[in-house]
């Protein structure tokens, strides 16, 4: 355990939170981005859980907001993945490109 | 006799480590090697453990139906499942030509290995567990529930109409089940106070939760049997598979060796449904103890925990297995009724009821 | 090199491998299976650093849950067998320039800052075992988290009647 | 009201369940009302069920005398044709001619042992016999006449 210190966690994290960003930019499937928005929400859980178990190993805080954050990001998956059919359901599509109405 | 009773397997694990420690000088190695030992000593036990379920269950058909059962390949048609292993086994292994292949060829393997991953924290006998993990009970819960992507992944890649109805139907089933299972746990972990398995079995060395709850525990332990066996997808709940409607569901297009390791699969799913079941419920390995007849009570200690957890645990698989040689397969709609209607309201209420009962200290 | 990093390369290398994969891959399907390696990778993260509670709703929330979703929803829009379009060129390209450019500077931030734990974190550690989680969780004192919790908890309910509005199919008379 | 039916539901089914169980518990704790035969090794000692239908026979008395007056009635019962009735005319003592059996076929290879020429015989020549073992290497071999040779009605059957 010694050999692995917080920077090669921090690494991981930030590499993992470009990949999401990357795919974020360049995919036009809507399922994709959210599964790139998963990613960088994974990659901010890993962060909180490496600060708090390297730097504040007498608090839970950084437990608690990655708690908060999983809650959260099944929730936001839970809304958008109802959206995203909804909007098949309209469109017969779900690439961003061809949702360019704004009521439907 | 007296320390025949009180032996432990730890003195066993720790007598074969300091053993390895001087034979194997690097540390790597030495790590690389117990967990191959152990890993190789489990997929033995697995794999003996499928073939007992499976002729069990063969048996066990037979004689709820005034049938014989498997009788012609060995003594009493003990080898019969050794035979089928063999045909499965130099069966051709056969992919479809329109299928995903890489996901057609990993799904038995993720499922194969969630059953595995869900045998670690089971405690067998008295200090006898692989992994005594502090979140024991949430940790098989998260686990089994990875099985479910195997059986989407096996049903999508095979890209058959079949197969993709059969994997939905899974998906809905086993999301719904799962909350069920986790509040029928809850109530236990409420009264314990512990996830861990191990302080489960040890807070039951006065008596097993099913007697010492009264009737919520007893309610939740009927709603665990329930909602596992259709987590598990036996029938009355194999709606998933269903020969009849959907021609084998997700597992259509599998043949051999595939098809073994989903075969091998459910029967270890069906035996960590049954070791959770008895370890929560039936006290894991404690003996059967009455309160104030010590003489009886000496008598049940001289029983090995292990056979006590065994046994149990072959009591709830075989209670299974007859759910499944009594009662009909359900309809979906059945299904799902049955658990957001019943099952899960029951539930709620039930750890409501349970957490008072841990309150006001009305358990024994 | 010991066991214990030889397991967190392994790990790095299944987090960093699935998410690469994950948003590259053009079938969807894959996509998420990868996109689940990933996030098993992390589970296994959580637990190589003594976090199993976290790693336990890691697997509960995000595979059991959230992947299932997705593959769901996949299911539900898509025919097995589609491939996606490849990206546009220029997009890829100058997203991967501007991610690779950020992540350069990331790593910079990273290598420069010191890290240094604080001396009374490092004698006084609080194990992160459900007993603790659950006691900080609901208590009201300093480093309680009682409102968050009850906040998150409305926020769940408002999810659950939002996702059955929204997908509600609202039968028209005809 | 709604409370009672909801719980009346589950009460009722749990029994239903129960009821189930016990059935299945009672047999299955009750190894010797098995029904299993272990066929080619009970062979000598098999006694097959009265209601079993293996093939058509048509018994014959002692005189050599059958009951089949040809009326045709199975041939055109038989839903997949594998009973074939020649007859031929025989003249009696008193001079009359009348119509009388030749060879009555039967295709054993299509039959489906569905009983049906049975119920349809007026005179009740024919009955589902309870032979089984009818392997054979040819196909021709399951062509079989069922009057013996030499046999002539029966007296006083029309």
């Amino acid at each position: 355990m010694n050999e692995i210190g917080l920077t090669h966690i921090l690494f991981i994290s930030t590499a993992l939170f470009f990949i999401g960003v990357y795919g974020f930019l360049t995919r036009k499937n809507l399922i994709t981005m959210l599964m790139a928005i998963e990613l960088i929400l994974n990659s901010v859980n890993i962060n909180f859980i490496a600060f708090n178990k390297y730097l504040y190993a007498d608090k839970l805080d950084g437990l608690f907001f990655t708690i908060f954050i999983i809650t959260i990001a099944a929730a936001e998956a839970a809304v958008a993945i109802a959206i995203i059919i909804h909007l098949y359901r309209s469109l017969k599509s779900i690439d961003v490109d061809d949702a360019d109405i704004m009521k439907f | 006799m007296k320390t025949l009773l009180s032996y432990s397997f730890s003195s066993l694990a720790t007598h074969m480590h300091s053993w390895l420690k001087n034979v194997i000088a690097n540390d790597l190695l030495l790590t690389i090697t117990e967990l191959v030992i152990i890993g190789v000593c489990l997929l033995v036990f697995l794999i003996l453990l499928a073939f007992f379920l499976g002729y069990m269950e063969r048996k066990v058909a037979a004689f709820m139906e005034l049938r014989l059962g498997p009788n012609r390949v060995g003594p009493k048609g003990t080898l019969q499942i050794v035979a089928d292993t063999v045909k499965l086994l130099f069966k051709e292994g056969f992919t479809p030509d329109a299928a995903d292949k890489f996901l057609f060829n990993l799904a038995p393997g993720i499922i194969i290995t969630t059953a595995l991953l869900a045998v670690a924290p089971i405690a067998y006998a008295k200090g006898f567990q692989l992994w005594d993990i502090n979140i024991g009970v949430l940790y098989i819960s998260s686990v089994s529930s990875m099985a479910v992507i195997g059986i989407l992944m096996a049903g999508w890649s095979s890209s058959n109409k079949y197969s993709l109805i059969g994997a939905m139907r899974c998906g809905a089933q086993i999301v719904s089940y799962e909350l069920s299972i986790g509040l029928s746990l809850i109530s236990i972990v409420v009264l314990t106070g512990s996830l861990s398995l191990n302080d489960i079995v040890e807070s039951q060395a006065n008596g097993w939760w099913i007697f010492k709850g009264h009737i919520p525990v007893l309610i939740s332990f009927v709603i665990f049997v329930v909602a596992s066996t259709a987590e598990i997808n036996r029938a009355p709940f194999d709606l998933v598979e269903a020969d009849q409607e959907l021609t084998g569901g997700f597992n259509t297009e599998y043949a051999g060796m595939k098809f073994a390791m989903f075969l091998m699969a459910e029967y270890i799913n069906l035996f960590v449904v049954s070791a959770v079941a008895a370890t929560i419920f039936l006290g894991g390995w404690m003996p059967f103890h009455i309160g104030g007849l010590t003489g009886f009570n000496h008598i049940m200690d001289y029983i090995p925990s292990s056979i006590w957890f065994f046994g149990k645990t072959l009591f709830i698989i075989f209670i299974i297995m007859q759910f499944r040689w009594t009662f009909p397969r359900l309809r979906i709609d059945q299904l799902l009724n049955l658990e957001w209607k019943y099952l899960l309201p029951i539930s709620m209420v039930n750890v409501l009821l349970v957490t008072l009962m841990a309150i006001m200290g009305w358990h024994f | 090199m010991s066991a214990s990093s030889v397991i967190f390369y392994i790990i790095a290398a299944v987090i960093i491998g699935g998410g690469i994969l994950a948003i590259t891959s053009r079938k969807i399907f894959r996509a998420a299976v990868y996109l689940l390696f990933s996030l098993l990778g992390i589970a296994a993260l959580y637990f190589y650093l003594n976090y199993e509670f976290i790693a336990a709703v890691q697997i509960v929330v995000y595979v059991g849950g959230i992947v299932v979703l997705i593959i769901f929803s996949i299911f539900l829009t898509h025919a097995s067998g589609d491939e996606m379009k490849r990206p546009v060129l220029w997009r890829a390209v100058f997203s991967g320039l501007a991610t690779v450019f950020a992540a350069a500077l990331t790593y910079l931030f990273i290598t420069d800052h010191n890290f240094v734990p604080v001396g009374y974190a490092l004698d006084h550690p609080v194990a992160p075992s459900v007993k603790n989680i659950g006691l900080q969780m609901l208590s009201t004192t300093e480093h309680g988290y009682i409102l968050p919790f009850e906040v998150v908890s409305m926020l769940l309910l408002a999810a659950l009647i939002g996702c059955i509005v929204i997908a509600i199919k609202i039968k028209t008379k005809e | 009201m709604f409370l009672k039916e909801y719980f009346g539901s589950i009460f009722s089914s749990i029994k239903s369940l129960l009821t189930g169980m016990k059935l299945t518990g009672y047999y299955f704790t009750h190894l010797n009302k098995i029904i299993t035969e272990e066929y080619p090794d009970n062979r000598a000692t098999l006694k097959m069920p009265e209601r079993f239908r293996g093939e058509v026979i048509m018994p014959h008395d002692e005189k050599n005398e059958h009951q089949c007056t040809g009326c045709q009635s199975c041939e055109l019962s038989c839903p997949n044709g594998s009973i074939k009735i020649i007859t031929k005319q025989e003249i009696q003592p008193d001079g009359k001619k009348k119509k009388r059996i030749d060879t009555w076929v039967y295709h054993l290879d299509m039959c489906t042992m569905c009983g049906m020429c049975v119920e349809a015989c007026p005179t009740t020549a024919i009955l589902m016999g309870n032979e089984f073992e009818h392997s054979q290497y040819e196909k021709k071999y399951l062509k079989k006449v069922l009057n013996k040779p030499g046999s002539r009605l029966k007296d006083g059957v029309e």
